[in-house]
């Protein structure tokens, strides 16, 4: 057994412990000076990223990882399952990818962005935290599990927001975000303890293989709302979605980035609910939940671009923009729900549905890398000029060229605009949505457009625009930053460029994850 | 792949672009000269010689190529450029009149019609990035003015294309719908019956006034308002950056013809005439340079001389509520002449019409 | 700054306190408790100590950086035991030292309690003990000395 | 590996292929930067031509009120669109208890839709 080996086997526990190590230690290494502790945490993530993809190569051959922590005994007892147990399946990986890449990014980028801050030291173990917390509920194949791990991000994401101090905003941001994350995750950890009360299982497996609809009933449903609205209210989903503004708006930009991811975990939480946990009885009319993503995504998408339109805070314009990003996923998963979770219809005469929720999925991968470029250039421009307001900015592409045409692509890509990634995974989404109703793809491609508009009015407030006196001298982002920003473009690049090739490798083994929650199910019992 | 098919692909992709370039931009001089001469004789004027347009190119490209102070150099080079180039690659994917499109085929590529609306978004991406790029009140005023208009006419345009499609996915045995070439091999006129056809009428007489908007031209021009802002979004432009956006509208004006009459009118007449071969192909040229002629006379002739500017915000209020009704009630005709027509048992309007 | 009475009372009182705190950390695979409310139990004989005795006394023993350097040692020491169990034991914080004859090693019986049981669990516990004692104290002691700042202004 | 990259991306519905795309936006760039340079690329730099175009009107010695403002864009689509846009600006209040009420809202959306109550 070589040493690839027994990596591959430890790498779930390995992918969580590694970042977690990191962050007990970064004060310690942060007495030995600055560059020594960036170093640092950049090798322990660069070492999460080696497991995550050596992981990935696994779980892309089509086996589902499983991990027990503490022992290698069986862990079935008569019919309990005992010790913690982690289930790597196609989209958790694949969630753990951009959650590698975003991290990644905002590590690299903090390196300049936040040289001139101090309680850096509480900065880099918060964010590490935050990391490990991210990668813990995408793992994780634990009910309870999921909720410390959701709480382990929130309460360092809350951290983080109000990390600038001094502003008041931010704070304000922070306070608001904990107050509703905390109400979302208590409602959270009500349903598990019904779901536990009822099924006297905390494994996620294992609670989906014994829902069965002969067994459903009140609680179950009653479950089921509240994991869905608590998460979707993580997720960022419209009408609940009024603190992501200001939380990615207040935040430091290396952190409104992986706020993205954070955001992005909740709604894996959402599919997993919908897909894994309630596969079982998806059929029940009541659990047919797939017209109210679609409709929850098609308001959480009118809202954000009605909203970005009147925004002149660069980042917060920018978050309304991830809102409705976040849309698409939504309509993309929930037309392929309402398909599957129709006993009349089925996935193989209706192969529109595996077609949107390949794009829907595609589109989370997307947005992570878009919008992720975006905030850090605003965090570029703000690093440049100390200037948020749209207003207040102009002309500074002749002094940021870099930054200008990192912004350009971001722009591009967003708002789907051929060759860029964005085009992709919309046009999956545009061109398979409409069967279910045309209407979905018409408010998609609108919405579309009215990003980009959005998008053009910031390059053009921030960017373009005659020399104006105050900016005269500004300088062109530090290195780090912009290789930061490089990271993401050149991902934009490349994912745009062979879109057929990113679909087959890294979308579709996530779309078999959640279309075939029987695999993930039956584990326990031997069958695949 | 060896090696003899990749290189008559890139050859293929080489000389159909060096073609499409010359086609595009020819015909598009050629139909803005006719456009010109029939909007003055309209107004009772004599009107310029139909070779008007070559001309004025010829003599943008000798004038000087001013850069304002107050503009980013890089940006306010580059967007004309990427304006015309992407007007051009729109004409790729269209066929035109008995000729494929040049990119259908080369690696399994064809056109598709969500492809074509994003396309022809960038040169007018193009022309708000150059307005803004520049520096001056009024071509930011006509840049911002450019793209809510494009939010605007966004709308009914969207519902067009995905009625159609979804029309199409109704069939047995079509995939691909939004591909142009299933579109053009089935035309829906053929397969709708009476609701679906004035559904249709209606989608139509949408996309024509859509038309004008797409292309800026009167009444949807606020963007550039001679008389209002000077000029707007192309104010400070000049000598050949100014030929190049030139060019970009007169091959945009191709594109969007070429684009209603595969939507809408992909009949050819050489089946009719059962011929075959290179007449075949010279009828079928001749005969959508003539349709092609119609559509632009409707949409962008008839219009612009029959009517007044409108303000912006009107322009925008035109299209999300009245066309999008109109639209929508395309749509809605179309969706239910399905049903309808299996209910009742009504044939379709081509077969009434005895056309089989 | 208290009176004498309470600086002596809290100094008796004090070493009590600790005591109890530490046991109840000790025997938290066996009893109710456990690191979190041992480490709970030892910091508030210390917030007794800062209350009696004031903030600046305090400051000059104790810096808010070394409590920060011990809260990052018990959060080291909680993983590193895990990362332990995973080198000797095969697996993420496998229990590794139960049914050995190492310190805790033995195998817990059904009629009496015993210390010497509970394997990694009592190491664990020690080290979630050392980070909550640090880390509550540390939070007590910025937010009193924040307070003292701005009574002194 | 070579085809794998080449191949079409297929949505089921369409075709994209961005490298086939791209290599033909490559060669029409080739033959406009051609077209282009046959023109005349020359101007007078800093002289009266160069200025901003105001109708006449003297330019601003500040540069900055020559910019016109992010909130004043899109004038004519937040004003036909007013009605929407002021609706939805109520909502945002930003105040924790609005949100709290939100999410209540919600869940009460969602038991009525899942047939709970």
């Amino acid at each position: 057994m070589n040493i690839l080996d027994i990596l591959l086997q430890q790498s779930p526990a390995l992918i969580v412990a590694t970042p977690l190590l990191g962050a007990f230690l970064t004060p310690l290494i942060g007495k030995l000076g600055y560059n020594v502790r960036n170093i640092f945490i950049i090798i322990i993530l660069a070492v999460t990223a080696f497991l995550v993809f050596l992981l990935a190569s696994d779980v892309f051959s089509g086996n589902i990882h499983t991990y027990v922590f503490g022992g290698t005994t069986s862990t079935v007892l008569s019919n309990t399952v005992i010790r913690i147990l982690f289930e790597v399946d196609g989209l958790s990986i694949f969630m753990a990818i951009i959650t590698v890449i975003l991290s990644l990014a905002a590590v690299i980028y903090s390196w300049a962005f936040m040289r001139e801050e101090t309680g850096q030291d509480k900065y880099y173990t918060l964010l590490l935290l935050m990391t490990t917390g991210m990668f813990g509920m995408v793992l994780t194949g634990d009910l309870f599990n999921f909720f410390v791990f959701l709480e382990i991000t929130s309460i360092a994401s809350c951290a983080l927001i109000a990390f600038w101090t001094h502003k008041a905003k931010a704070v304000e941001a922070a306070f608001n975000y904990m107050v509703i994350s905390t109400i979302g995750a208590l409602f959270v950890l009500l349903s598990i303890a019904f779901l536990y009360g009822k099924y006297d299982a905390l494994n996620i497996a294992k609670l989906a293989s014994r829902i069965t609809p002969v067994s459903f009933s009140f609680i179950d449903k009653l479950s089921l709302i509240l994991l869905l609205a608590a998460l979707t209210m993580k997720a960022g989903i419209a009408p609940m979605h009024m603190w992501l503004p200001d939380a990615y708006g207040r935040a430091p930009a290396s952190i409104s980035i992986i706020l993205v991811g954070a955001t992005q975990a909740s709604l894996y939480g959402v599919f997993r609910i919908c897909f894994t946990l309630y596969g079982n009885v998806i059929q029940i009319p009541e659990v047919s939940l797939g017209w109210i993503m679609v409709i929850l995504g098609l308001i959480t998408m009118l809202i954000g671009v009605f909203m970005a339109m009147i925004q002149i805070d660069f980042k917060k314009l920018i978050a309304y923009g991830a809102l409705a990003e976040l849309g698409y996923m939504f309509l993309g998963v929930g037309t392929g729900l309402t398909i599957l979770s129709n006993p009349q219809l089925s996935l193989a005469s209706n192969s529109f549905a595996l077609q949107a929720m390949k794009g829907g999925i595609f589109h989370i991968i997307n947005d992570a890398l878009d919008v992720g470029l975006l905030f850090l250039v605003a965090g570029a421009v703000y690093y440049a000029t100390k200037e948020s307001s749209l207003n207040n900015l102009g002309g500074i592409a002749r002094n940021m060229k870099y930054t200008t045409v990192f912004f350009l692509i971001g722009l591009l890509a967003v708002s789907g605009i051929p060759p860029m990634n964005g085009f992709a995974s919309k046009l999956l989404i545009y061109e398979s949505v409409y069967q279910l109703n045309p209407i979905l793809a018409i408010i998609a491609i609108l919405a579309s457009i009215m990003l980009l508009a959005i998008m053009v009015k910031v390059f053009y407030s921030a960017f373009l625009g005659p020399k104006i006196d105050r900016f005269q001298d500004i300088r062109e982002a530090p290195k780090s930053m912009l290789i930061a920003m490089g990271i993401l473009a050149s991902l934009i690049i490349f994912f745009g460029l062979f879109p057929d090739l990113i679909v087959n490798t890294l979308v579709e083994p996530a779309v078999k994850a959640i279309t075939h929650p029987t695999s993930y199910i039956l584990w326990l019992t031997g069958g695949v | 792949m060896d090696i003899g098919t990749v290189s008559i692909t890139i050859l293929t992709v080489i000389f159909g672009a060096i073609g499409v370039t010359l086609f595009g931009i020819i015909i598009g001089l050629l139909y803005k000269g006719i456009d010109r001469k029939i909007a003055a004789h309209m107004q009772g004027r004599v009107g310029p010689p139909i070779r008007q347009p070559f001309l004025d190119v010829i003599k943008l490209f000798v004038k000087e190529n001013i850069v304002p102070d107050n503009a980013i150099p890089w940006v306010f080079h580059l967007a004309p450029i990427i304006g015309l180039i992407a007007s051009i690659t729109i004409l790729l994917y269209l066929p035109i009149g008995g000729f494929p499109a040049v990119l259908d085929g080369i690696i399994t590529s064809k056109g598709d019609l969500i492809l074509l609306l994003y396309l022809l978004i960038i040169p007018s991406l193009a022309l708000v990035t150059g307005g803004f790029s520049s520096g001056s009140p009024y071509a930011i005023v006509g840049a911002q003015r450019e793209m809510a208009t494009m939010i605007a006419y966004e709308f009914p345009l969207a519902i067009i294309i995905v009625t159609i499609a979804w029309r199409l996915s109704l069939m047995q045995n079509v995939s691909h719908v939004f591909t142009l070439s299933t579109i053009t091999s089935i035309p829906l006129w053929n397969i709708l019956g009476p609701l679906g056809f004035i559904g249709m009428i209606l989608l139509l007489l949408t996309l024509i006034i859509v038309t004008p908007a797409e292309l800026s031209k009167i009444p949807f021009d606020a963007p550039e308002a001679e008389t209002e802002i000077a000029g707007g979004l192309l104010v400070e432009y000049s000598g050949r950056n100014l030929a190049m956006f030139y060019l970009t509208d007169a091959v945009k004006t191709v594109a969007m013809g070429s684009i209603i009459i595969a939507l809408f009118f992909p009949y050819n007449l050489s089946p009719i005439l059962s011929m075959n071969g290179y007449p075949a192909y010279i009828i079928d040229f001749l005969f959508y340079l003539l349709k092609l002629f119609l559509v632009i006379l409707f949409s962008v002739t008839l219009i612009r001389v029959g009517v007044a500017r409108l303000k912006i915000d009107q322009i925008v209020y035109t299209y999300w509520v009245p066309l999008t009704l109109l639209a929508l009630i395309g749509l809605i005709c179309i969706m239910w002449d399905q049903t309808i027509m299996t209910q009742f048992g009504i044939p379709s309007v081509v077969e009434i019409l005895g056309l089989t | 700054m208290m009176s004498k009475i309470v600086k002596t009372i809290a100094g008796i009182s004090f070493p009590f306190i600790t005591i109890y705190g530490l046991y109840v950390i000790a025997h938290g695979h066996l009893t109710p408790g456990g690191g979190f409310q041992g480490g709970a139990i030892v910091a508030s004989g210390l917030i007794l100590l800062l209350v009696a005795y004031g903030t600046d006394w305090i400051i000059e023993k104790i810096k808010e950086s070394h409590l920060s350097i011990l809260e990052s040692l018990g959060a080291l020491g909680f993983i590193g035991v895990a990362f332990l169990g995973l080198i000797f034991g095969g697996m993420f914080f496998t229990n590794f030292i139960a049914g050995t004859s190492m310190l805790f090693g033995g195998i817990p019986t059904s009629t009496a309690a015993n210390i010497n049981t509970g394997g990694t669990l009592p190491l664990m516990n020690f080290a979630v003990g050392l980070k909550v004692i640090a880390g509550l104290f540390a939070i007590v002691l910025v937010m009193a000395y924040a307070i003292s700042k701005e009574e002194g202004e | 590996m070579f085809e794998q990259l080449l191949k079409t991306f297929d949505t089921g519905n369409g075709y994209w292929n961005p490298l086939v795309w791209g290599f033909a936006f490559l060669i029409i760039f080739l033959i406009i930067y051609i077209l282009r340079g046959r023109g005349n690329p020359s101007y007078k730099r800093g002289t009266e031509q160069t200025k901003v175009f105001l109708s006449g009107n003297p330019e601003y010695e500040n540069k900055e009120l020559l910019h016109v403002k992010a909130s004043n864009l899109y004038w004519g689509w937040v004003e036909s669109t007013k009605w929407v846009i002021n609706t939805l600006k109520k909502m945002h209040t930003g105040r924790a208890n609005d949100y709290i009420l939100w999410f209540t809202f919600m869940i009460a959306i969602f038991m009525l839709l899942l047939g709970v109550i």
